[in-house]
């Protein structure tokens, strides 16, 4: 069974790892949506920094979901460890 | 009320080296600041001040006064303890200090000025504000002595400190 | 000799002490610039929940449990999302759609900086610095509670 | 020359933190390596000109994981089983 | 003149932080570790951070004004870590003694007989797991 | 739209749901005559109770089926498949893991070496 | 090749993170596992959006003479990543909390023992 | 006299000292060991993330220092109050 | 009206969540109101998701883009490709989102008897609306990065869920199987996501596929997608999670359990139809599908047989149903490209989708019976059990429906979409009608075991006082029952109004495209 695991993590990181073979060169990013960003969140948003324009605005429903996530686990957490004295 | 004061004042000092920006503050600027300075005073009062001895400016001027021999004795143990790192040669132990101070700002600093002057580091202080030393190289005379003196491991330090905090 | 259960030595009580209101103004500070300077609302939240963070370490969460519960730290939290989204909801009352930033151009945070750089002036970012605000009230009352609540939740089944 | 030789420093670094995270029995101590990963993780993004995420990262990764960790590992015990 | 300033004081932080490590890995026990370790990287970082810090002045008498503030937040910065640094070696060597950690070639331990008189049986039983 | 009662077109043929109960009732009508045409008086008296020849009866909680037996001949007969799947279901969380890993390996293998052999 | 470095790092430390879940037996493990795997996924977004010689895509105080857009990264990537590394840490503590809880009723963390459900 | 070259070399310097500590983490025999190692390195972290701060001219970036220099204190609290003993 | 529908999109996913955020709030001040609140927030959303939903049947897929100044512009002017988050609300997507809000609803009301004597409700309603919003948002969404998001708040809520019974030890051991396996395959979508981001940079579904290559990186993300969202869905070979997640859970959230793994399976559609779609490797892709919808039918049932907890039994019936959605859905994308796809590929894809409907139906209906059966009796081991028809009617006829409808008996819907699924996989391969078929003999056999063990025979001692579940647990059985019911008598409305025009927008790659913006 271990021997099988083994061969199974082998090859899938294998795969991985000829991936980053395969990636494009680091630090020369295609940039199409993002120059367009770069280039007028200043003046669409009024933000000077580019990553909160991003963050609220360009993607602003994706946080709106992620702190939904927070919120969420906190409801998990909290549900995890209330108290149970009002159970028969 | 006082205490209040006291944090949103540190708050707004804060906030203002913090948004410093090689020109005067702009208005907006000084208004979110002292707006969110008030809200962390009315967090943070009662953690922050919990008496106003150090409201005294004497102290704050000998708080200054006492950085320069300070920062003497750091270089110059560090320099000492770098003579350690490089042969090796420790006598380590730990020694349990009297300094006859009582408030806890005071044994604070006091502490961490012994931790940041290499060579000694402190460890524990019990309920008689006894401070435990741990000493990289233990003096000889010292050990004899059965009150330890806190001379050579805390220099004038326990001076300095009772003058400002106590 | 007598340890308290809970809680570090006082030297250590006392820098945290220093320390909160410092983390405090400065989670503050991240949070309101962040639209200037590198942070923002989660940021400045995470810096300001991990305040409360160490004062649960320095002084216990007993302690900390006496000075604000749980629950009203997660009506914090339920404030912050309750603010993001009803700022989403103005975004189509007030303009077009939702999330849209309908505050650029109005008089508060309205201003466009100058392309290019520039010192940052902080009344810019249209609902930034509103969503930031949110995104950091929700943050900083998450993750405390949930701390909170970890290091609370052991001793509550024992009892 | 010295940022290239830096961005392939860090990576190393990491790589490593992360494989002694991993090798300790002792999971405090993983934890404690987990740490050090973080706080390289950190210095990685801040350097890969990333000082949002580097803050998100250093509030998240350094404080506030490590603490839950530790105090689940309080909870509950601190040596791993036996293999 | 301020270049070699500069250099001198990245030079003295760097020798020191090098010492830190060095230290860190040739000392017996904890406690001789955090004097290299904690407390010579901290003199070494205030090196270094003096090194921004004159930076920033200078490049702000050049007439850069913001560069200013680049010595302010690098100057929070070295006092947070003052305050910081000291604080987490007390509590860790605390928390060592406490754990049960014995200081290695000592020759006097005074805090271990303090214990020892008022609680006798309390460093047994600290150090399960 | 509102062709409510329209027949559901499949490739070969239709279903239609409304015919199909139709069709249902019929039978059953006439089912129901048939069996309303048989002799009515069978099955009463002495001829009706079962035979239990002299034992008495068990009671009907200690007859009933449980769950655990029904179908027990079938599992007995695949006994092997079933050791084979109860094999797989460890219920360990690390075996859930790696049977999702071995089949996006697997996806892997499949999309990508035909054209690297080929 | 020798560029590819970060792309490599990050495919190892996936590859460490899954070993992790695969091979250790105790839970707390397989959550720094995930949180192993977490890192390698944030680092690789980040990775993804760095141009050479680039900064940060903020324009408080920017050095003079930077080119835009061609001298500053990306900023979705950030973003993105920020998104995740929130994420992550509302995974671990929930995980965490179940494991505290796991805890209270087997008494152990071997993810061996913990199998009441199968088949 | 441009001094982006003489910070980044002690950045370099840095991250020497770093791989040196992390041996201590591998090895430390104790916790403690290891946590006086995290803190070595997280000193060691502050002094590069300011030197590369004013290496690119980056005011804004020494922020991030600052949140190093306050945080990563606690995560030592917390190991601390694990190794003491005693109830969180 | 026509504001509201423009806005729906975006104000469907805020609603439910602007409950969430507000409950926690409500629940300080009194619990009925609470509950109140709930139903009133849930009836809303299912009110404007069928108002959408019937604009989109009507008249075409809505478009939203999130922040721009006008909601149809996902391309900004100067730019050349897609910017901002775009929602997309097409057939498929109207459809998946009425089947989960009317499960939740069902649940929602469920609940509030059968939850009634636990604490910390406030926080349950919470999360139960927080997967609401979690389904409906993987749904509407036409970003992949927002795939993922909303893919990690339906995980995080269904495993709090799951473990909401903590005190029972095996709750939290399903939950938190549940919720590795789950962050797993989040990791892993994360992971292609950021594979595509990094060749192509760009997130939006539509621009991607206009522009996508499908080189080793792209094959490479297609296997993690593909593996993560068959996990997530529930087949066979990754499917273990399942039984032990939904075994545990609350009897209502189980039934949305349903319900969300299908928002998955839908995810895995929407990434093989319309993200990849003609320039996959479609024989290959589709056999996998096949074959993944094969081995779930076969295994699933199989493995359901000789269980003897109710509810486990039922989860494995869960997998194997599955396994008719990936098949009939399968053979569509086998056919993708073949002339034959208008014959009967898209009949194929009908069945499958047209079971989606029917499975997230009763399969809820009987996961709801179950729970009924544990809130009386106390157990949910069917060895316990015995004559409960004695007592509990209305449950009894409800669980015949549903069993019925499972297994593919004529009147009820179940058989309309086997059928479809039937007759066209028999043109691909006979093998695969006969395994559909035996497979759904064997359902049967499985549930007349159920059916058998715990509703018939004599009245046992300890089952219960006598007396029928309260009447809000009702109501939510009645919900479901009531629409198997219509859609078993009038398939045609349903499969031409609804299923077509789902399948319709799976299968058109062009116009997915066309509407997101990409290929400009």
């Amino acid at each position: 069974m271990r021997k099988i695991a083994a061969l199974v993590f082998l090859v899938f990181v294998a795969f991985l790892l000829y991936g980053a073979y395969e990636m494009r060169d680091f630090g020369r990013p295609p940039s199409d949506m993002d120059d367009y960003i770069i280039e007028n969140s200043q003046n669409e948003t009024g933000a000077n920094n580019a990553v909160t324009a991003v963050v609220f605005d360009y993607r602003g429903y994706d946080t709106l979901g992620e702190a939904t996530v927070l919120f969420t686990a906190v409801a998990g957490v909290m549900a995890m460890f209330r108290r149970r004295d009002d159970h028969a | 009320m006082w205490a209040f004061i006291g944090t949103t004042v540190f708050c707004f000092i804060v906030w203002l080296a913090l948004s410093f920006n090689g020109h005067m503050w702009a208005n907006d600027e000084l208004l979110a600041g002292a707006v969110l300075s008030v809200a962390a005073g009315v967090v943070a009062r009662t953690l922050f001040v919990r008496d106003f001895k150090m409201a005294h400016p004497k102290r704050w001027l000998f708080f200054l006064a006492y950085l320069f021999p300070f920062f003497y004795e750091m270089a110059k143990a560090n320099l000492d303890v770098a003579y350690r790192v490089v042969t090796g040669r420790i006598r380590p132990g730990i020694v349990k200090i009297s300094p006859g101070l009582k408030s806890d700002i005071a044994l604070t600093m006091l502490a961490n000025s012994i931790t940041l002057t290499p060579g000694t580091l402190s460890v524990d202080l019990d309920e008689d504000n006894n401070l435990y030393v741990h000493w990289i190289n233990v003096d000889e005379g010292a050990l004899e002595e059965m009150p330890r003196p806190c001379r050579p491991v805390c220099a004038s330090f326990s001076q300095w400190a009772r003058r400002v905090a106590e | 000799m007598t340890m308290p259960d809970e809680g570090l030595s006082p030297v250590v009580r006392v820098i945290a002490a220093m320390l909160f209101p410092f983390i405090l103004i400065f989670s503050l500070y991240v949070i309101l610039h962040g639209h200037l300077t590198p942070g923002g609302g989660f940021q400045g939240g995470a810096i300001g929940a991990s305040a409360v963070v160490m004062l649960i370490v320095a002084y216990g969460a007993r302690w900390v449990e006496s000075k604000a519960g749980e629950e009203s730290v997660s009506v914090l939290e339920s404030l912050g999302g309750l603010m993001f989204v009803v700022t989403g909801l103005l975004g189509f009352l007030l303009a077009a759609t939702f999330l849209s930033n309908f505050l650029v151009g109005e008089v508060l945070f309205g201003e466009i900086p100058t392309f290019g750089s520039n010192p940052g002036i902080l009344n810019t970012g249209g609902t930034l610095p509103l969503l930031n605000i949110a995104v950091g009230l929700k943050v900083i009352g998450g993750l405390a509670s949930v701390v909170l609540i970890m290091a609370l939740g052991s001793r509550r089944d024992a009892a | 020359m010295w940022s290239e030789l830096i961005h392939v420093v860090i990576p190393v670094l990491l790589v490593i933190a992360a494989l002694v995270a991993i090798l300790m029995r002792d999971l405090l101590a993983s934890a404690v390596a987990l740490a050090v990963m973080s706080l390289l993780l950190s210095l990685e993004f801040y350097i890969l000109q990333a000082p949002d995420v580097a803050i998100a990262e250093a509030g998240i990764g350094a404080c506030i994981t490590t603490a839950i960790l530790v105090i689940a590992i309080k909870n509950t015990r601190r040596m791993e089983e036996e293999a | 003149m301020m270049e070699w300033v500069l250099y001198a004081c990245l030079a003295i932080g760097l020798l020191f932080n090098f010492l830190a490590v060095v230290g860190l890995l040739r000392f017996p026990d904890v406690y001789t570790r955090l004097h290299a370790g904690t407390k010579c990287a901290t003199f070494g970082s205030i090196f270094l951070s003096l090194a921004v810090i004159l930076y920033g002045l200078w490049r702000f008498y050049d007439g850069n004004e913001a560069m200013a503030a680049l010595s302010v937040h690098a100057f929070i910065a070295l006092v947070a870590l003052l305050l910081t640094n000291p604080t987490g070696a007390h509590a860790i060597a605390r928390a060592a003694h406490r754990s049960g950690v014995v200081p290695l070639q000592a020759v006097v331990d005074d805090l271990e007989e303090h214990n020892q008189q008022s609680m006798p049986t309390s460093q047994e039983e600290k150090n399960v797991e | 739209m509102w062709n409510l009662f329209d027949p559901l077109e499949t490739t070969g043929g239709f279903w239609s749901p409304i015919l199909w109960i139709i069709a249902f009732l019929v039978a059953f009508l006439i089912a129901y005559i048939i069996w309303g045409l048989g002799e009515r008086k069978h099955g009463g008296g002495e001829q009706g109770k079962p035979f239990l020849s002299g034992t008495r009866e068990p009671a009907k909680e200690a007859v009933h089926v449980r769950a655990g037996n029904i179908y027990w001949g079938f599992t007995e007969t695949l006994h092997g498949y079933y050791g084979a799947m109860k094999k797989i279901h460890t219920g360990i969380v690390n075996d859930y893991v790696l049977w999702i890993l071995g089949m996006a390996a697997l996806f892997f293998v499949v999309l990508i070496l035909p054209e690297v052999i080929g | 090749m020798i560029n590819n470095v970060p792309f490599f790092a990050v495919m190892l430390l996936i590859a460490i993170g899954l070993y992790t879940i695969l091979f250790k037996r105790n839970l707390i493990k397989i959550a720094m596992g995930i949180v192993i795997v977490e890192a390698g996924v944030n680092l690789f977004l980040i990775t993804l959006g760095y141009r050479e010689g680039g900064l940060a895509p903020i324009y408080t105080h920017l050095p003079s003479g930077v080119e835009i857009p061609g001298g500053l990264v990306l900023p979705v990537p950030q973003a993105l990543t920020l998104t995740s590394i929130v994420i992550g840490v509302a995974i671990l503590a929930l995980i965490l909390s179940f494991v505290v809880r796991i805890y209270r009723h087997y008494e152990t963390l071997d993810s061996r023992n913990i199998r009441r459900l199968k088949e | 006299m441009n001094w982006t070259d003489p910070f980044l070399i002690s950045l370099a310097v840095l991250l020497l000292c770093m791989f040196l500590a992390l041996i201590r983490v591998l090895l430390g025999p104790t916790a403690p060991d290891r946590v006086v190692a995290l803190d070595t390195i997280n000193t060691m972290v502050v002094a590069a993330m300011l030197v590369f701060g004013a290496a690119y001219r980056e005011i804004i970036y020494i922020d991030v220092a600052i949140v190093y220099a306050v945080l990563s204190f606690i995560t030592t609290l917390y190991v601390a109050k694990y190794l003491e003993g005693g109830s969180l | 009206m026509d504001w509201l529908l423009t806005h729906a999109p975006a104000l469907l996913i805020a609603l439910p969540l602007l409950g969430a955020f507000l409950t926690p709030l409500i629940d300080r001040i009194s619990g009925k109101a609470r509950s109140a609140f709930v139903l009133v927030v849930l009836a809303a959303t299912q009110l404007l998701m069928m108002a959408l939903a019937w604009d989109v049947f009507t008249q075409g897929a809505h478009i939203y883009t999130m922040g721009a100044a006008d909601p149809t512009a996902t391309v900004p002017a100067q730019a050349a490709v897609p910017v901002r988050i775009v929602l997309q609300v097409d057939g498929m997507g109207a459809f998946m989102g009425l089947i989960s809000v009317t499960v939740s609803l069902a649940a929602a009301v469920y609940s509030l008897a059968f939850m009634h004597r636990e604490s910390g409700q406030g926080r349950f309603y919470t999360l139960l609306l927080l997967m609401v919003v979690g389904m409906l948002g993987m749904e509407f969404t036409g970003d992949l990065f927002n795939l993922f998001v909303f893919l990690e708040v339906l995980s995080i809520a269904s495993a709090a869920l799951i473990a909401f019974r903590f005190y029972h030890g095996d709750a939290v051991e399903g939950a938190i199987k549940y919720i590795v396996i789950s962050s797993l395959g989040a990791l892993m979508v994360l992971l292609a996501v950021a594979l595509l981001y990094g060749q192509y940079n760009l997130l939006n579904m539509g621009a991607l596929a206009s522009v996508l290559e499908y080189t080793y990186l792209d094959k490479v993300a297609l296997g993690l997608l593909i593996a993560a969202f068959a996990m997530k869905c529930g087949a066979v070979p990754m499917h273990m999670w399942t039984p032990d997640a939904y075994t545990v859970a609350p009897a209502s959230i189980t039934a949305m359990l349903v319900a969300a793994s299908q928002a998955s399976l839908y995810a895995l559609f929407r990434i093989c139809f319309s993200l990849y779609g003609f320039t996959l490797d479609l024989t290959t892709v589709g056999i996998i599908i096949i074959a993944l919808g094969l081995l779930s039918m076969f295994i699933g049932v199989t493995m359901a047989l000789p269980q003897k907890d109710i509810k486990r039994l039922m989860s494995y019936h869960a997998i194997s149903q599955t396994g008719y959605m990936l098949l009939g859905v399968g053979v569509g994308l086998y056919l993708l490209a073949h002339a034959d796809f208008d014959t009967y590929g898209i009949r194929a894809m009908e069945g499958g989708i047209f079971h989606i409907i029917n499975h997230a139906l009763y399969k809820g209906l009987l996961f709801l019976t179950a729970g009924a059966i544990f809130y009386k009796v106390g157990t949910r081991n069917l060895d316990e059990m015995g004559g409960l028809a004695h007592s509990m009617k209305y449950t009894t006829v409800f669980f015949i429906i549903g069993a019925l409808a499972i297994a593919g008996i004529p009147p009820l819907n179940g058989f309309a979409s086997k059928l479809l699924i039937y007759e066209s996989a028999y043109r691909v391969s006979p093998i695969l009608s006969i395994v559909a078929m035996l497979v759904s003999i064997l359902t049967l056999a499985s549930f007349v075991k159920v059916f058998h063990s715990a509703f018939m025979g004599p009245r046992l001692e300890g089952m219960g006082d006598g007396r029928e579940v309260p009447r809000s647990m009702l109501v939510g059985m009645g919900l479901l029952t009531a629409g198997i019911i219509l859609f078993g008598l009038f398939p045609d409305w349903v499969v031409s109004n609804l299923v077509h025009p789902a399948a319709q927008a799976l299968a058109d790659q062009a116009a997915y495209i066309a509407a997101l913006g990409g290929g400009v």
